[in-house]
């Protein structure tokens, strides 16, 4: 299973920011092994973050998103305590859903 | 509901069949069903050029070049594996952003969905193979607008 | 801009130099390359300041965290008794003051060679099996490294206080020293090549001068590193072990005792200096 | 040319950059040697540092790599005085690096800048070891801008050495000075004991050929380097 995300949640007069930190390869499909064979592509594909049941944002990634990939984003509305869900699946079916507490 | 029991909900949800990622969600209670039918934009992200892709994103032809759409990133990359931009929209009903990156592969890098409620200001860090033109497209109001900047890749360190 | 030392010519020369035709050219050297150059500069701050923001070395630290405190091994025992110079299980500012002298391993150890030591003595790993991914590569991220950068972590905000106690760590200082300066390969480097005068920079990364306290504590705050074009976590072991790489030199064991020295000369030249760890760079 | 006249150009064409260090003064930069000759005590730990230092290496590596940690005697002097040496043993070092310096068999010291410019860019080349050595048959490069500004087109310079933009057109392209150039890069040593600069044909890193090609970009009124 893929390694937990790092999700921070922070609400200021109204406003939450959310800050993602995602495990990830994010593999090109181009690069060569040691043995000079290729690599094939592993990458996020898709990411949703929601609050309250509802999408907050909704995200597609191409292999060209850095290895690590870290989003930010803000909206309107979340509570001290509250949760912020993001999920991620990748080109080959793996996926990871992880939660931060809004601050 | 823990995110352990998700994860593992997800799982057993995955070997009862072949319920797509989104219609997890939707079954997990997340997002509702209208939600679930976006799905990966294999026709724009696979696109080579810079044009096919606006095409395959749905803005064919020249998109307008506007203030309001901010790509906020430095004008040198230390390193091309990491490249931090911001893509702020100031338009009224901004639906969408995506970020390009003309010389890559693919020139599509991320793009994103801006539910109501959501600010316009995405940050994420992308792949530069090499010294490029990097736009952000924003649709708003149905229409397309973008933004433009050059960024430097160099060489860093010992150069070996 | 930095500030630059002019040396003092010798009187025959200075006679040579006035007669020179090229003297008269002498303003066209200054100027516009500089003022481009501080712009490159300020654009590099920038980069920085951004990547500053979100650090994947954090997902790295949560992994060294769980290693930490998985019953692993044949013996199947946690790290949580390991001693890293503070007392059993004491993590906290640990990292601060390593590398230092261990009575029980009879040596000056640094953070990596004390973890293999554990994972040897508690844990029952041979030597090889501890040591075998000391350093991450695509695709295959190293439990030693995701330990060091936890453990790295533990010391963030406080200052670096490596003890010069025991005369084997006073004696590492030396040997630390006498290897910074050395000099050989078939490019003439040595550690001082690059790190031995303020306010020079390779391509455009800026060099601090480590034999100063003032360079060695801007370089040594912010290890463990993420860097990202490597897309993982540096140890200092890796960090200058990559620097001999880059010298030409042939390649350390690992762990190496030359490099132990280094990091023990650079820790106390940047006594003072407050961690910031782990860092992002690169 | 005789060695004296070549050290008095040397210190004239330095003296001409002002944007940057005199080239002799470079090493005067460094720490400065805490005593002209090591005590005893110093020497006994040396001995140990060196043991220590070589038995640090993997031995499981090819013996020429190993070579690598060999010291010439201007190596092993730079070290003990770390690169800052007394006058008589800057001397000493001096005239035996001045004595090293080959010249290309067909005698042309000004070759193709635009091989030269490569050369210049790449810091390629000599990456020995298992965890990132360089592909086998990596051409070497000379790596320059890792330390000078060379043509202002590329950003992405270092600043351990002086800025040689405009080299020729500021020193004039003569003869005397594509000589200079010519054997400053094959051995920097000769004019300035323990330079950080590598002794590039010296160590039959470059081959004379290279050098000139380098010398060219340096000397070419058509080079970027004197018309950008």
């Amino acid at each position: 299973m893929a390694d937990p995300m790092k999700i921070r949640a922070a609400n200021k007069d109204g406003v939450t920011e959310v800050k993602i930190l995602m495990s990830h390869e994010m593999e090109t499909g181009q690069r060569k092994d040691a043995s000079g064979a290729i690599v094939p592509a592993h990458f996020i594909s898709e990411v949703t973050a929601t609050w309250n049941g509802k999408v907050v944002l909704q995200g597609e990634f191409g292999p060209a998103v850095s290895k690590n990939p870290y989003l930010a984003f803000k909206f309107k509305g979340g509570a001290k305590g509250e949760k912020v869900t993001v999920s991620w699946v990748d080109n080959k079916g793996d996926k990871r859903t992880d939660e931060g507490t809004i601050a | 509901m823990s995110m352990n029991e998700i994860n593992a909900r997800r799982d057993a949800m995955k070997k009862m069949g072949g319920m797509g990622f989104l219609g997890l969600l939707a079954a997990a209670g997340m997002i509702t069903p209208q939600m679930a039918l976006a799905a990966w934009n294999k026709g724009a992200f696979e696109a080579k050029t810079l044009a096919d892709t606006l095409k395959a994103l749905g803005a064919a032809g020249t998109p307008v070049e506007s203030k309001d759409v901010v790509l906020n990133a430095p004008d040198i990359a230390e390193n091309g594996a990491v490249v931090p931009v911001t893509v702020t929209s100031n338009l009224p009903h901004s639906q969408q952003v995506a970020i390009l990156v003309e010389k890559n592969p693919n020139a599509l890098a991320a793009q994103f969905m801006i539910p109501e409620g959501t600010e316009a200001t995405i940050t994420t860090r992308v792949k530069m193979g090499q010294t490029s033109d990097v736009f952000a497209l924003v649709k708003s109001d149905g229409k397309f607008y973008i933004a433009k900047k050059e960024i430097k890749v160099t060489l860093g360190g010992c150069g070996g | 801009m930095r500030k630059q030392r002019r040396g003092t010519p010798h009187a025959a020369a200075k006679r040579m130099a006035g007669s020179l035709a090229a003297l008269a050219a002498l303003a066209t050297l200054t100027g516009t390359p500089a003022l481009a150059q501080d712009k490159s500069m300020d654009e590099i701050a920038k980069y920085r300041e951004m990547l500053a923001d979100g650090n994947p070395a954090e997902l790295i630290e949560m992994r060294g965290e769980e290693l930490w405190k998985t019953p692993r091994g044949p013996k199947n025992v946690s790290l949580e008794q390991c001693d890293l110079g503070l007392g059993p299980g004491k993590v906290e500012g640990a990292y601060a003051q390593l590398p230092r002298y261990f009575a029980d391993a009879g040596k000056v150890m640094d953070v990596e060679a004390r973890l293999v030591y554990c994972m040897q003595t508690q844990q029952g790993f041979s030597f090889a099996e501890a040591t075998k991914n000391w350093y991450s590569k695509p695709g295959k991220e190293s439990d030693l490294v995701a330990l060091v950068t936890w453990v790295g972590a533990q010391s963030n905000g406080q200052k670096i206080n490596v003890p010069v106690k025991h005369p084997k760590e006073a004696e590492m200082v030396k040997m630390g020293e006498y290897i910074f300066h050395r000099r050989s390969g078939p490019q003439d480097f040595g550690c001082s090549v690059c790190h031995g005068q303020d306010g020079v920079r390779i391509r455009l990364q800026d060099l601090d001068n480590l034999s100063q306290s003032k360079g060695a504590q801007k370089a040594m705050r912010t290890w463990p590193a993420y860097r990202v074009s490597q897309g993982t976590v540096w140890t200092m072991q890796r960090r200058l072990i990559d620097c001999m790489r880059q010298a030409r030199w042939p390649e350390q064991k690992f762990p190496s005792d030359a490099v132990i020295a280094l990091e023990m000369y650079l820790q106390n030249k940047a006594a003072g200096g407050v961690l910031e760890s782990p860092g992002i760079k690169r | 040319m005789h060695h004296h006249t070549l050290r008095l150009l040397a210190a004239a064409v330095a003296l001409t950059v002002s944007s940057a260090l005199p080239l002799a003064a470079q090493a005067a930069d460094k720490a400065p040697a805490t005593s002209a000759k090591p005590a005893k005590a110093d020497a006994v730990l040396a001995a140990k540092a060196e043991k220590l230092y070589l038995d640090s290496f993997d031995p499981d590596q090819p013996r020429t790599h190993l070579d690598r940690l060999k010291q010439d005697e201007a190596m092993a002097l730079c070290s003990q005085y770390k690169d800052n040496p007394p006058p008589a043993v800057r001397a000493k070092i001096e005239k035996a690096q001045l004595e090293t310096i080959r010249f290309p068999v067909e005698g042309r010291l000004v070759g193709d800048w635009k091989k030269g410019e490569e050369l210049a860019s790449s810091g390629r080349g000599g990456h020995i070891g298992k965890i990132q050595p360089d592909a086998k048959g990596t051409p070497r490069g000379g790596n320059c801008y890792a330390c000078h500004q060379l043509a202002t087109k590329e950003v992405a310079y270092g600043t351990i050495g002086p800025s040689l933009h405009n080299f020729g057109k500021v020193r004039g392209y003569g003869e005397d000075i594509a000589r200079y150039a010519y054997m400053k890069v094959y051995n920097a040593q000769a004019f300035s004991a323990c330079t950080n600069m590598p002794r590039f044909g010296y160590h039959a890193w470059l081959t004379p050929e290279q050098i000139a090609d380098i010398v060219a970009f340096l000397m070419d009124p058509e080079s970027p380097v004197n018309k950008d």
